[in-house]
């Protein structure tokens, strides 16, 4: 799927997370495939709800209970890690894949110094002294851009402010410098200023450690400005992935194409904006055939029964009957 | 022009956040007071749009809940067609021209009372005004509500749990307008939504101004939805207005440097490959605000004058700046 | 070999001073160390103490002689001077114990071994309550600034309160309050020695069943009292057994006849129990039988008269009890006036007697049954006996136990049955002169028969005790007649002693170790 | 489910409300704290067992043998009866008698209806209090709120279990004799209630400050009403969630304050005990073998206790969605 | 810190003002302390004289400032019963009380923490929903029946333990120490267990959920992201936090320990403050009672400066260090 030939450094294979609730299974994330190649930067969009953080979830081996990995495969560097012992699987969170949370608030434990997460996290996978360690921690504060991260080593979170705190919460992601990082949403909580800050450094975190970066984030904006492909989620299907361009661009699924243009865009004078009507279907009712169909405008009969499957069209891959060679579709 | 709907002139509010007067006698430590919004003025013509755009903290919400009255402004006035609010001291007079006024909320999850079912919600506000005397007139009413702003009157049954947060700022908008009010105050009403939802609810916001003849005052920090709704725009820093002017204005020809680093901030969707300057430092505390022009720590612009002498709002071409350096132009042009 | 006596009490014992509190433990345990000049043998005959011998002068002088070559525990001579100052310090300011002596009395030091009592009315028994008088050594509680008992309200503490010098066979070692105290035995003592103890400790268990469990778990050796339904369960046990015995202390219920209104009543404007056809349909109701039974478990005595027959001259079935009649008290009600019953407070203590609790509550329920609606109030005696004594005498009926102080009848006739008026003519307990009443002041429910009032006049002054006696009976027959009170019963004693200890039990319940042998 | 089909079947009744009622059980029914409900067997145990016990001592004078209340009823000659299957048991007495004479069975029924009477009043007592002072201390905050808070920290600053004799102790000196009896009851309730009623007001003050501030608050203020309106009609239905786990466990807690009081004998009056008073007076024969006399009592209020602490730690962890 | 600490000894003295007024108010109504001082015989007017002596006909507040004015200087009077000083009483007593709700509390802390933290783990293993019920069991049942029924069973029937008081003590300095001798030790196990238990109980359950609660949030989701080892999620990170707000609840529970001794004391005859304070209920000894009192007070309220510190100084976002806020 990916342009490159290189081995993919992180695969999903069809994977399904499923929550077992009293009502039936809820399945969060149904039979999502992707790759990320070394140093690329995924981005991952869709509504709220649609099963974002459920993938980057079950990448590092932790959903929240109920929540279970019902079948597919994750694999790292052609390794399985699905299937992994809790402790092997600890063993690889921090050290091979990073995570970065939504809200850098409540991400720092507040009753320890930034330092002492830090240096706890470095000894947890590297064989370093206390010192050593130390080194390493201040090191990294100056590579996420703190100031005098010598003295503000030994504050504590609340000490810092929103925008540096994310910058603490990447610090930490990147202790062992790990070749994936999963970050969900890391600008959200932040101000348009602060977010480019972050975004400049997570590009060039990219560029100069050859991390690949899955970035979870609801913001088109953001995506189009740091992913290389992105992938469109919706109600835990992925309906589009491609190439960053061609998706925003070109949205080739209706879906892509209707929340490109409900997006304001500064300079384009338009008295509405494009519209989806509806709502994104409860994980609990999802329809039959595709699940966008109720709120689809070209959806033709085919839709209604049979569930799309991910298709190449052009340089992307698309999930939707409409580009069907057998032609059923609208 | 005729006389503006809403006009603020001076207002100000102030927040006393010091400690306890025992710490402050022994650990010395003086008084605290943030400056949430220190001497603002607009006005808002009637059946217009004005925006206030700004960081977090820099003061927006402190002054929708001014205008709606949530707070007491510490200074300044705010008129509702020539009416002194904060003057009025006539509680009946006031509590008809607040009605006239609404607000809407920006979490769809908290602004709607979870215990209530949407139908009293709805209603609360001809409740209260007593402006129906049957149980049937109210019921229609709150139906004919419900179905203006996209929803069915049999929703009115229902709990706000049992909607999406679309579904639930609609039930806001509803409730808003229950009491016919002709000036709305819009504190960042899509920033909790998803893009797909924020264009059904701007839209939806859009096709009632048409109709009504609504005047907004609406809060965002997202430049590019404040583009699509607003006629003026107010730009915010640390409690006060440091630009604001004609939309089309601003994003052509920006003036103040904090409002040229919004606009740059502002994703680049169209993939023109522009990129993103960040700027440089975070907001600082609204507690100890810096000296002079409170952007001078950011700004590539600043000089001593700066540092020293806080800049007022003036008139540069039909737009009003704060800034030395536009006043002394000496800064870049942009474009 | 160590011989341990070690018991547990029920109260605690506040102070050592001898002269600060008039309550049985505590001058029962004092008796072990201290001494008067008379003492009790186990069967509460009076055998010479310090003093050696006795006799009276004329009416007015007794002359007592004193025991020579008694040494007090720090080693001071006992003699003359010491039963002097005794006897001042007995009626000072603070004693509790100044009824021992009347304030008439003289004591008149005749030689170094030789006191002189000299009063100014013939007293027959002036002795009775000096088993309880304990003599103080002059030199020692002069040197400690002891001269009178605690002054109370003070702000000193009185030396006496922790400190003891008795002649008795038993020296106080240590005492804590509320804790522990401990003895041993005086290697000088006079008498001969009838125990073989080599050491007392006593400690105050207040709740019942930890008191039983440290007997029968063998933390203690000897403990009393123990609650009456337990004594089977102790008497099961392999390591203890209950030891029982009458004890002097007569149980009763009161009843107010000298107001006009009764204060907890449904009955308004007149007093039901002025009748005594009232007073005896209360007396008929109560099952005497069923109360010994099953409230005392056989650990009680009825009784028909206020004082225990043993105190008495009187013969045990000279003057039967009204029977258990509930039809009989029907009808005597209907007969004053009652038909239908009426309703009356009953007031009780809950920490002073023997099941004093559960005897009220099982009267009220036989009191229910012949149509006397009884509202019990029961509560501890901290709260009972201000709310029920003169002068408060708030009350209409009362639950109360008396054990005369002198242990013969003349006190019983002086303080229950006199007529309670402070001078002759005034109304009884007229409230303005309520707290000068002097005979008759337990006489709270103003009980009044003129002609008992002569006759107990006579007895308190009488010295040939054939006549006192004969007297005594005569009076107490017309108590019984006029149903002035409801005796219930002589409550048992109830000590449980481990196996290996033999214990010798008094009637007043004093726990005299001097007779103690263990095994 | 079933009581709703009844109601059906009886018919006659306004169609509209049963629909309505249907409508609003079937929402419980579907909703999430009764599945969490049929989810913990151990809860609905404790739901029974709480049934039980409650509806046996509401009915208690239609399902007792007599009125041990009544000293009428009493005859000293039957107490200490054993059970009835001991050899010396009698069927007048299922569980045994007292030392009075009472039939256990009955007075346990009694003495459960006056523990749950003291328990439930003091709570909503205390409930009412709480619930009141906290709501406008948290809505109003300033020096009402200081105020009301110092007065719970003085209040706080001193054991429940001594206010109670406190405020005890003071009722039955001020109170004239007779009426003691009747009002012994009510200082109870009023003694263990006071001493409850912090824990209610500091949850309820700290959920309105954060109910205050959220945005329908805001907007029912816009709208103009009144702010005891909102105070009653808007936040107290949104803090009562932690109020009613608070006022289970007070429950159970008061329930044994109540036996811890009268332990220490300042209990209601021994001729109408309660189950804690039963206790007190039981234990006296747990040595001399009449064990039925503590025991049972003993097992009805371990069995309400623990019962109803069971339902507030379900109520708990089902009122609390973060552990759903 | 100075400020919380000279706020809190300001607002300590309006508590204990306040008790000492309820305390006073209360006395003058439990009873007839003349009437348990002296014997029956006593005439009403040596009662009455007694009365006069004792201040009890002084205006009221005569009597309270003269108790407010005693109090302060640590002057509780003589004990109408013991006629001894009080303060001297007390300091006796108090050793008793302090050992017992210490070892109470040690033990209520020492199993209840613990076991909260295991309920909080491993929410769905019977062995935790067995802590749960049996825990709920025992405090399910008066403290008082619970004490007797230990007595009947290891007193007794097993005769294991002793069944009343502290055993042997030892003297170290002014202070009566029953943990250096067999006898003191083992006389403290019964009662502290009775004492302990019903804290036992509620830490426990505070610390499972508060400890449920922390485990859901972001920072221990992002610690199990880092990698961290499960004991230093659970106990570094966890339980930590757990503890901010479980030792403000477990510093009251120590205040109620000392409250609730009173019942353990009378049942165990242990001869400590509690058990003094029944006694002179019963003996309506007033100025023991009022000292009692105005000394749970005064516990309660240096536990609350304890834990008010304490407080600080686990939670950094308390201290007021201003450095670096805002960068
Ligand atoms: N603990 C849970 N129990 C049941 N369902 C859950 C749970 N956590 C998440 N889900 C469901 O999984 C679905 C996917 O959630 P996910 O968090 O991945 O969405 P998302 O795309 O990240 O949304 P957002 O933009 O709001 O973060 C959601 O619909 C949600 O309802
Ligand atoms: N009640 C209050 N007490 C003290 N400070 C306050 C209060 N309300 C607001 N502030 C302060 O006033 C400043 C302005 O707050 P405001 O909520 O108006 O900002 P905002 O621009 O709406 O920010 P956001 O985008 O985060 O909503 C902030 O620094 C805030 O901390
Ligand atoms: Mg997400
Ligand atoms: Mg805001």
């Amino acid at each position: 799927m990916s342009t490159s030939k290189q081995q993919p450094l992180l695969e999903v294979r069809n994977l399904r997370v499923e929550f077992p609730t009293r009502r039936g299974s809820l399945i969060a994330v149904d039979g999502v495939s992707m790759e990320i190649a070394p140093g690329e930067v995924l981005g991952v969009v869709g509504e709220s709800g649609a099963g974002k953080s459920m993938t980057g979830n079950a990448v590092i081996g932790l959903l929240p209970s109920p929540g279970r990995v019902e079948s597919g495969e994750i694999l790292l560097e052609g390794e399985r890690i699905d299937n992994l012992p809790y402790e092997q699987m600890r063993k690889i969170r921090g050290k091979r894949i990073g995570a970065i949370f939504q809200d850098p608030l409540t991400s720092l434990n507040p009753l320890y110094t930034v330092g002492e997460q830090l240096v706890e996290t470095i000894q947890t996978h590297l064989d370093l002294s206390e010192k050593g360690a130390k080194d390493r921690a201040v090191d990294l504060l100056e590579e996420v851009g703190i100031p005098s991260a010598r003295e503000r080593i030994d504050h504590y979170p609340h000490q810092f402010s929103g925008g540096m705190r994310q910058r603490v919460v990447i610090a930490l992601a990147l202790c062992a410098e790990p070749r994936l990082i999963i970050a969900d949403e890391p600008t959200t909580a932040l101000d348009v200023s602060i977010q480019a800050q972050i975004i400049t450094l997570i590009k060039k975190l990219c560029r100069e450690h050859g991390t690949a970066v899955m970035l979870v984030t609801h913001d088109m904006g953001v995506i189009a400005e740091t992913a290389d492909r992105v992938a469109v989620m919706y109600a835990g299907r992925i309906a589009e992935i491609g190439p960053v361009a061609e998706v925003v661009k070109n949205a080739n699924h209706p879906y892509t194409h209707g929340l490109m243009g409900s997006i304001p865009k500064v300079g384009h004078e338009v008295e509405r904006l494009t519209q989806i009507d509806g709502s994104m279907p409860r994980l609990t009712e999802i329809p039959t055939g595709c699940a966008f169909n109720p709120r689809c405008t070209e959806k033709g009969p085919r839709c209604m029964v049979e569930r799309p499957i991910l298709e190449p069209v052009e340089n992307s891959f698309v999930a939707c009957w409409k580009f069907d060679p057998e032609g059923t579709g609208a | 022009m005729t006389e503006p709907l809403v006009k603020a002139k001076g207002i100000a509010r102030y927040f006393d956040v010091s400690p306890p007067l025992l710490n402050r006698l022994i650990e010395g430590s003086k008084r605290q007071v943030v400056k949430a919004v220190d001497g603002v003025d607009f006005e808002i013509e009637r059946g217009q749009t004005l925006s206030l755009v700004g960081e977090s903290g820099c003061g927006k919400s402190t002054i929708a809940r001014l205008v709606v009255g949530l707070y007491e402004p510490t200074g300044g006035s705010i008129e509702f067609e020539g009416v002194d609010l904060t003057a009025l001291d006539n509680r009946k007079e006031e509590a008809k021209l607040r009605g006239r006024m609404q607000m809407i909320f920006q979490d769809p999850y908290a602004s709607l009372n979870p215990r209530w079912r949407v139908q009293d919600i709805v209603a609360e506000p001809i409740r209260h005004k007593k402006m129906f005397d049957t149980r049937a007139e109210v019921t229609s009413r709150v139906g004919e509500l419900l179905s203006q702003v996209g929803l069915s009157p049999a929703d009115g049954e229902k709990y706000p749990h049992e909607f999406s947060g679309g579904q639930r700022q609609r039930i806001s908008i509803a409730r808003a307008l229950a009491s016919n009010p002709e000036f709305l105050v819009c504190d960042e009403p899509t920033s909790a939504l998803d893009v797909s939802v924020q264009a059904q609810i701007l839209n939806l916001m859009k096709d009632l101004q048409r109709k009504f003849g609504l005047t907004y005052l609406f809060i965002s920090h997202d430049l590019a939805v404040v583009d699509h709704v607003s006629d003026r725009i107010g730009v915010m820093y640390l409690g006060r207005i440091c630009e604001l002017a004609d939309t089309r204005e601003l994003f052509s020809n920006p003036r103040h440097p904090y409002s040229r680093f919004l606009l740059d901030a502002i994703p680049d969707l169209d993939m023109t490959g522009k990129q993103r300057i960040p700027v440089a430092g975070e907001v600082p505390s609204p507690i100890n605000p810096p000296s002079g022009c409170t952007f001078h720590p950011r700004c590539p612009f600043a000089n001593d004058r700066c540092k020293s002498e806080q800049p007022e709002l003036r008139d540069v071409d039909g737009t009003q700046v704060a800034c030395h350096g536009v006043e002394e132009n000496r800064l870049e042009p942009t474009g | 070999q160590a011989k341990e006596l070690k018991f547990a009490f029920q109260g605690t014992l506040t102070s050592w001073d001898p002269y600060r509190l008039n309550e049985t433990f505590t001058l029962g345990t004092m008796g072990n160390v201290y001494e008067g000049l008379i003492h009790r043998k186990p069967n509460m005959v009076i055998e010479p103490g310090l003093a050696v011998s006795w006799e009276i002068m004329e009416p007015t002088r007794w002359r007592f002689h004193l025991r020579k070559g008694v040494k007090f525990h720090n080693g001071n001579d006992f003699n003359a001077d010491d039963v002097v100052f005794s006897a001042t310090r007995v009626r000072a300011e603070g004693s509790d114990l100044k009824t021992r002596i009347s304030a008439d009395t003289k004591a008149i030091k005749v030689d170094d071994y030789t006191v002189d009592f000299v009063s100014d009315n013939p007293n027959p028994i002036i002795f009775s309550e000096w088993g309880t008088w304990n003599i103080i050594d002059k030199e020692w509680a002069t040197a400690n600034n002891a001269v009178t008992p605690q002054n109370v309200g003070g702000t000193e503490e009185n030396y006496l309160t922790r400190h003891a010098n008795g002649t008795g066979p038993f020296i106080m070692v240590s005492h804590e309050a509320g804790v522990k105290t401990t003895f041993k035995p005086n290697p000088n003592y006079w008498g001969k020695k009838q125990h073989n103890l080599t050491s007392v400790t006593y400690t105050p268990i207040g709740q019942d069943a930890t008191r039983v469990a440290a007997l029968l778990s063998g933390q203690v050796n000897m403990a009393y009292p123990v609650p009456v339904q337990d004594q089977a369960r102790v008497n099961a046990a392999s390591n203890a057994s209950v030891l029982i015995g009458p004890e002097l202390r007569t149980i009763f219920i009161g009843m107010d006849q000298f107001r006009d209104e009764l204060l907890h009543s449904s009955v308004k404007g007149k007093n039901p129990l002025k009748d005594k056809r009232v007073r005896e349909a209360v007396f008929h109701a109560i099952d005497i039988k069923a109360i010994q039974k099953k409230v005392m478990r056989n650990l009680s005595e009825p009784s028909s008269l206020m004082i225990a027959p043993s105190l008495t001259p009187i013969s045990k079935d000279h003057y039967p009890r009204r029977a258990f009649d509930p039809a009989k008290s029907k009808s005597l009600l209907a007969a004053a006036g009652y038909p239908n019953g009426f309703e009356i407070g009953l007031d009780c203590p809950n920490d002073r007697y023997v099941n004093d609790e559960a005897i009220c509550t099982a009267a009220s329920a036989m009191l229910a049954k012949v149509g006397i609606k009884v509202k019990l109030l029961a509560q501890p005696k901290a709260k009972f006996f201000p709310k029920v004594l003169a002068p408060n005498l708030d009350y209409s009926m009362y639950l109360l136990g008396w054990t005369p102080g002198s242990l013969e009848a003349g006190n019983v006739l002086r303080d229950l049955f006199y007529c309670p008026r402070a001078s002759k003519g005034e109304a009884l307990w007229a409230k303005e002169s309520r707290n000068k009443v002097g005979k008759g002041k337990f006489n709270i429910g103003g009980y009044c028969n003129p002609a008992l009032d002569a006759l107990t006049d006579k007895i308190l002054s009488e010295t040939n005790m054939k006549m006192r006696d004969e007297m005594i009976t005569k009076a107490m027959g017309i108590t019984v007649d006029d149903a002035a009170y409801v005796p219930l019963h002589q409550q048992a004693l109830a000590w449980g002693v481990a196996k290996g200890v033999h214990v010798k039990q008094r009637g007043d319940n004093v726990f005299d170790w001097r007779y103690v042998m263990i095994d | 489910m079933t009581a709703a089909a009844r109601t059906v079947e009886g018919g006659g009744i306004d169609m509209n409300f049963i629909s309505r009622t249907q409508d609003t059980l079937h929402r419980f029914l579907d909703g999430d704290v009764w599945y969490s409900f049929t989810q913990s067997r151990i809860t609905i145990v404790a739901a029974i067992v709480t049934i039980i016990l409650v509806g046996a001592s509401v009915l208690a004078p239609f399902i007792s043998i007599h009125d041990p209340f009544n000293p009428v009823n009493l005859n000293l000659m039957d107490s200490f009866t054993p059970p009835v299957w001991s050899e010396d048991g009698r069927w007048a007495f299922p569980l045994g008698s007292d030392d009075q004479g009472r039939d256990l069975y009955s007075t346990i029924l009694y003495g459960s209806r006056l523990s749950l009477f003291i328990g439930f009043a003091s709570v909503a007592f205390s409930m009412s209090l709480g619930v009141s002072l906290g709501l406008i201390a948290g809505y109003l905050g300033g020096s009402v709120d200081a105020f009301i808070m110092r007065v719970a920290d003085i209040q706080i600053s001193f054991p429940g279990i001594l206010i109670a004799l406190l405020i005890d102790g003071l009722a039955r000196a001020l109170l004239p004799g007779e009426s003691h009896d009747e009002v012994m009851v009510y200082v109870l309730i009023l003694a263990i209630g006071l001493s409850q009623w912090v824990n209610f007001a500091r949850t309820v003050r700290g959920s309105t400050m954060v109910e205050r501030n959220k945005e329908y608050v805001q907007a029912a203020r816009v709208i103009g009403v009144s702010r005891l309106f909102i105070m009653v009609r808007h936040i107290m239905p949104n803090v009562m969630g932690p109020v009613l786990v608070i006022a289970t466990i007070s429950l159970a807690v008061a329930i044994l304050s109540e036996a811890a009081l009268s332990f220490l004998g300042v209990g209601v009056p021994p001729t109408q005990p309660s189950l804690g008073t039963l206790i007190r007076i039981g234990q006296d024969f747990l040595f001399s073998g009449e064990w039925w006399i503590v025991i049972f009592p003993g097992m009805t209020l371990a069995a309400l206790v623990l019962a109803v602490n069971l339902l507030g730690d379900w109520l708990r962890d089902a009122l609390n969605p973060k552990l759903r | 810190m100075i400020a919380l600490i000279i706020r809190r000894s300001y607002q300590s003295v309006v508590v204990m003002l306040v008790v000492a007024l309820l305390a006073f108010t209360m006395f003058r109504y439990v009873g007839d302390p003349v009437s348990m001082m002296v014997g029956q015989d006593t005439s009403l007017e040596q009662r009455e004289a007694m009365r006069v002596s004792l201040g009890l006909k002084d205006p009221v507040p005569v009597q309270f400032a003269r108790f407010v004015m005693n109090t302060a200087q640590g002057e509780f009077g003589i004990s109408y019963q013991l006629g001894r000083p009080v303060a001297e009483i007390l300091s006796e007593r108090v050793p008793a009380t302090l050992e017992l709700s210490l070892v109470a509390a040690l033990f209520a802390m020492l199993v209840g923490i613990p076991m909260g933290v295991y309920t909080a783990l491993h929410p769905q293993k019977w062995l935790s929903k067995a802590f749960l019920t049996i825990s709920l069991v025992g405090i399910s049942l008066p403290t008082f029946l619970i004490g007797i029924l230990l007595i009947l069973f290891f007193g007794v029937l097993l005769n294991w333990l002793p069944t009343f008081g502290r055993g042997e003590v030892v003297m170290l300095g002014g202070w009566s120490t029953g943990f250096l001798s067999g006898s003191g030790v083992k006389s403290l196990l019964m009662p502290a267990f009775t004492l302990g238990m019903f804290q036992l109980t509620l830490i426990m359950r505070l610390v499972r959920s508060e400890m449920m609660e922390v485990l859901l949030t972001d920072y221990i989701k992002f610690a199990r992201a880092r990698g961290l080892s499960n004991k230093a999620v659970n106990f570094g990170h966890a339980l930590k936090n757990t503890l901010v707000p479980v030792i403000t609840i477990t510093g009251l529970q120590i205040g109620n320990i000392v409250a609730f001794a009173t019942i353990t004391e009378s049942v165990f005859q242990w001869p400590g403050v509690g058990l003094m304070f029944i006694q002179a209920i019963g003996l309506v000894d007033i100025p023991i009672m009022s000292a009692y009192l105005v000394l749970v007070a005064l516990f309660f309220v240096i536990i609350n400066l304890i834990v008010d510190i304490l407080y600080h100084v686990v939670d950094p976002r308390l201290r007021v260090d201003g450095s670096g806020a805002h960068g």
